[in-house]
């Protein structure tokens, strides 16, 4: 991008500082520091750019960082549970701006665009673009201005790889002859439209593996971006990026046994019309708030698991209210977390991490299954594809080979959900006629808020006693 | 000129290989941090923007250019400011209060 | 020419992490080894060697780079062979024995 | 090195393969494939580099490449026990050939050698000569061709600093004025002396630390040479090579809690000569071969714990009978091993490991001191610092902080050693004289050999009664 030596080695520390964010993100204890590096090595990158010698006009530049800055404080600022939303526009932002970078550069140099450099420039505006507009449609699906819904029709999987199959036979076109500007617009314009078509298919639940995985492409564009402009910083950048979101996304379809191609070409969609409302007639045991809080007053050990339901509730901050009153009778209270509980990877961390409980009681799904035998009331608050035990027994079902919570194992089961209705996977829970299990109908949020008002009186003396 | 190009795949090869090696550590408590930090980091296509606008060869270019730090800056902000909104959240119980 | 250098330190930069992040987990149990390896992969020098040698620009950097390429190649030949010669010793009981 | 895309490209895959051949080697499960990767990567990069254009003299290199071939074997094939020596000789042959190349390439090059550019070839060319004849030194004393014993005399660092000190000083005048050519001889030369004298007043027992050290120079000079010849493949050798020899060393440092300066100026020769031969008079109780095998037939849960010692004596496979004969009686037989046990990293696991002991009881330090607690019988065998109490308990201690195998923690120890005297540290060992523990005086494989012979005629027995 320069040559400047000067330029150079502040690209090498920003580079270092960057890989010492990531390291530090690895703990806790260190995440924030990582924070702070990441955002020295930006300021120092951006800083060093600003004295780069080519730059002749500031305002635009100026202008540009300001209305950027404005933007972006909102963007940082929303509510947790509209995270995800938000992840998928940012990358839709960072795909925009490769796009556009992409795109100059090609109006910039052709027609005089070495072979393997206007290769690297299409893979960049290619992916740069289908990642924008996917982003947007995920966004939007999540944010549910559009229909959550898979819509599919025959034929539709040859339409997509026929648009995509165009655009690459244009972007090879172009490798061969650079001069060939009239071409450039469509290379941009039907990845456009493919990233549209690509997320009509997919279901909005799945939408956070199609986010990593976008969030996979933005990263392989921008280090394309940084080949064309020899950036090693961004190549870098861009390096980190992209592996980071593709271990997300196999991390999630492995928890969620599905394959990326059964994730892209929206395979779930059929197997929930399939699976759907079966067996709803079996006799299930529900009980009130007073009894359930009853029961969790006499035990000693409970583990709570939450899932998607709690997040749609916004039920976390009654939930730390019960964690409160429970641990303040002594009773031994751990939350079970799922990887694939909720709707994006660490969902509910950062949802209970909200709601100010500490994280070493958040225990992942490897660490707790083995205590669950010994638990005596494990109680699911809006979870339940992460705990079906038909995923370990039922070969037929959908979800088989899922790892899940093996809840079933504890000597009560408690499960608060508004009805009988599936979760994610549109398919029964056998959890729920089990004889162990009481079913505690109604909305997290509320539903938890009676139990603690049941437990209610008691701790404050129980507490002056202890 | 190719050199270059072999040179950005050196670059490429090793940093994909500390991306694989640091990321696959994380622990999954900090997943939806991890998201939006790598996605500001990402953003460094910033400069790349920047240089765009700033050489201002064309009115074309810059223009692009102009929309492209606008966005690519809107993500640096935005995405470490909740990240750190994020981790602020997460507190550590005492020690004393593990089994 | 100094770019070519910068260069150099990145790849440096990034290779160095590499080795402490990788290093940094190999088994106590492997450390022996680990010394032979990373000593056969250093007489990579070689290939350096190798090229001082063929493109035989002077007599003396001829002379000096045949001793070379000696050296080195003893290096990658012992370093390999002692190294796998240790690993083969390594066996495993069957984890039934396993406490 | 070369600017042939196709090479590039090769050189590419080396590293990568590089890269991997140390990931596999983190577990002894993949380790192998690790070498093979190795070998793959180092055979793809010489054959590349043998078709590059420039070579115009075949003859030449593949003499040498024979000759080294031929010279490699033997050094391949040398019993383990005298691994440290071959490691320190590899190391001095590595910066033979990174300090020849940048001398040639010097003479090739200046007057016209860019300051950075000389900079690094100071860099590679000092390192370089001062690790080959360190090195040899290290070898030597290894070997015990050279007295092992530290050789100090006053006034000593500052003649060693000053001789370093000229060597550099030359170095910046060659950087300012490349070309100062007859300055050359002397910056490989005093480096060369340096190395010597460096090595001299550092003891015997010293060196692996020392070599380790040793490890990472080369790696550094090597990278050093990569930066000359531009090829990103060196670099990245060099650098893990680096790395891991810091790595190395800051771990054994740290297990016997000493600064690299303490080891490089020989603190230790003082100490050893303070500390040495004090309370020999208190009494300990000896037992015969006969009563140790009697009690370790009689009891469940055996840990041994072997030091260097046992490497001095061979004693491995001995060793090896008697965990047979142990296990084959139905005794909980492991092995605990320190991380600075023995004289070099790693050395006990490796010893054992040739006598067939299954890796998977060799258990760490961290693991085993919380088992001693429950230990019937704590077998130390020639090992002494390392078990040594004092670390534990007695500030006064040279050794006081270091962590230790808490042996003294076992119902009974039974030290195998052939008399009072010192270990390493060259310090008295309290916990010879605890009333629990027992010394069996003699040399370890023929005392060990004793007690299996004792245990002898019944086993088979059992084995075909079991
Ligand atoms: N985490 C990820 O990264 C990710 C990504 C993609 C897909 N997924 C999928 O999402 C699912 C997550 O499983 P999960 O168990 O957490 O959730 P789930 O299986 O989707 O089930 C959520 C349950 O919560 C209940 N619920 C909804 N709103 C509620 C409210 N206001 N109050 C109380 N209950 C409410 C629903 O039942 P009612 O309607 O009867 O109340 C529903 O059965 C998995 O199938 C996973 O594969 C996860
Ligand atoms: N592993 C490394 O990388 C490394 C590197 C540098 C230094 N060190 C140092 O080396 C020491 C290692 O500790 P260690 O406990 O393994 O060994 P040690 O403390 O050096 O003690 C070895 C003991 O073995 C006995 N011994 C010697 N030859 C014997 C034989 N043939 N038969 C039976 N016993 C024999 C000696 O006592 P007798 O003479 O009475 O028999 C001596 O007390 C530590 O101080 C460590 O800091 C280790």
């Amino acid at each position: 991008m320069t040559t400047q030596p000067f330029m150079e080695i502040v690209y090498l520390v920003a580079s270092a500082l960057f890989i010492l964010s990531l390291k530090w993100m690895s703990s806790p204890g260190t995440a924030r520091r990582g924070v702070w590096a990441g955002e020295i090595g930006m300021a120092v990158a951006i800083g060093g750019t600003l004295l780069h010698h080519g730059i002749v006009d500031y305002k635009w530049v100026a202008i540009a960082l300001v209305i950027g800055t404005i933007i972006g404080i909102p963007l940082g600022m929303v509510k947790m549970t509209a995270v995800p939303q938000r992840t998928a526009l940012s990358h839709a932002f960072g795909a925009f701006c490769v796009t556009l970078v992409g795109t100059a550069e090609f109006y910039l140099r052709s027609p005089n665009v070495p072979h393997f450099m206007m290769g690297v420039l299409c893979c960049e505006v290619i992916l740069g673009s289908l990642t924008f507009t996917g982003s947007l449609m995920a966004a939007g699906k999540l944010q549910e201005v559009l229909p959550q819904r898979p819509i599919t029709y025959r034929g539709q999987n040859i339409v997509n790889l026929g648009l995509l199959a165009i655009a690459v036979a244009i972007g090879i076109y172009l490798i061969l002859h650079p001069g060939a500007r009239q071409l450039f617009p469509f290379m941009v314009g039907i990845p456009l439209v493919f990233g549209v078509f690509m997320i009509i298919p997919i279901g909005g639940a799945d939408m956070p593996t199609v986010i990593s995985l976008l969030n996979s492409y933005a990263g392989l564009s921008a280090a394309a971006m940084g080949f064309v402009l020899d950036s090693r910083l961004l190549i870098i950048a861009g390096a980190l990026d992209g592996s980071s979101g593709f271990i997300l996304s196999v991390i999630m379809s492995k928890a969620m046994n599905r394959s990326f191609t059964n994730v892209l070409f929206g395979a779930f969609g059929q197997v929930q019309a399939a699976a759907g409302g079966k067996e709803e007639r079996k006799p299930v045991k529900s009980v009130s708030a007073e009894d359930a809080a009853s029961i969790l007053m006499s035990v000693n050990k409970v583990v709570i698991v939450p899932g998607y339901g709690m997040a749609v509730a916004q039920a976390q901050h009654k939930v730390r209210e019960l964690y409160d009153s429970l641990t303040r009778r002594g009773v031994d209270v751990r939350f079970a977390i799922h990887p694939v509980a909720g709707r994006m990877p660490g969902h509910m961390n950062v949802l209970l991490a909200e709601a100010d409980i500490p994280y070493d009681h958040l225990v992942d799904m490897d660490d707790i299954n083995g205590e669950f035998p010994q638990t005596d009331v494990a109680l699911v608050i809006g979870a339940n594809d992460v705990t079906n035990p038909a995923a370990r027994t039922d070969p037929s079902s959908p979800i088989y080979g899922m790892p899940i919570l093996d809840v079933d194992k504890a000597r009560i089961v408690m499960v608060i959900k508004r009805g009988m209705s599936p979760g994610f996977a549109g398919i029964d829970n056998p959890l729920y006629y089990m004889p162990k299990t009481l079913m505690l109908f109604g909305d997290a949020k509320s539903f938890v808020g009676d139990i603690v008002r049941e437990l209610g009186g008691v701790p404050a003396e129980v507490a002056s006693a202890k | 000129m190719s050199s270059v190009l072999i040179n950005s795949l050196f670059i490429f090869m090793l940093a994909g290989f500390i991306g694989f090696e640091v990321i696959r550590r994380i622990s999954p408590l900090l997943h939806t941090p991890l998201m939006s930090l790598t996605n500001a980091l990402d953003a460094i296509a910033v400069v790349g923007a920047i240089i765009l606008v700033g050489e201002h060869k064309t009115n074309f270019s810059a223009v692009l250019g102009t929309l492209a730090v606008i966005a690519a800056m809107s993500n640096v902000v935005g995405g470490f400011l909740i990240t750190d909104r994020m981790l602020r959240m997460f507190k550590s119980s005492h020690p004393t209060k593990k089994p």
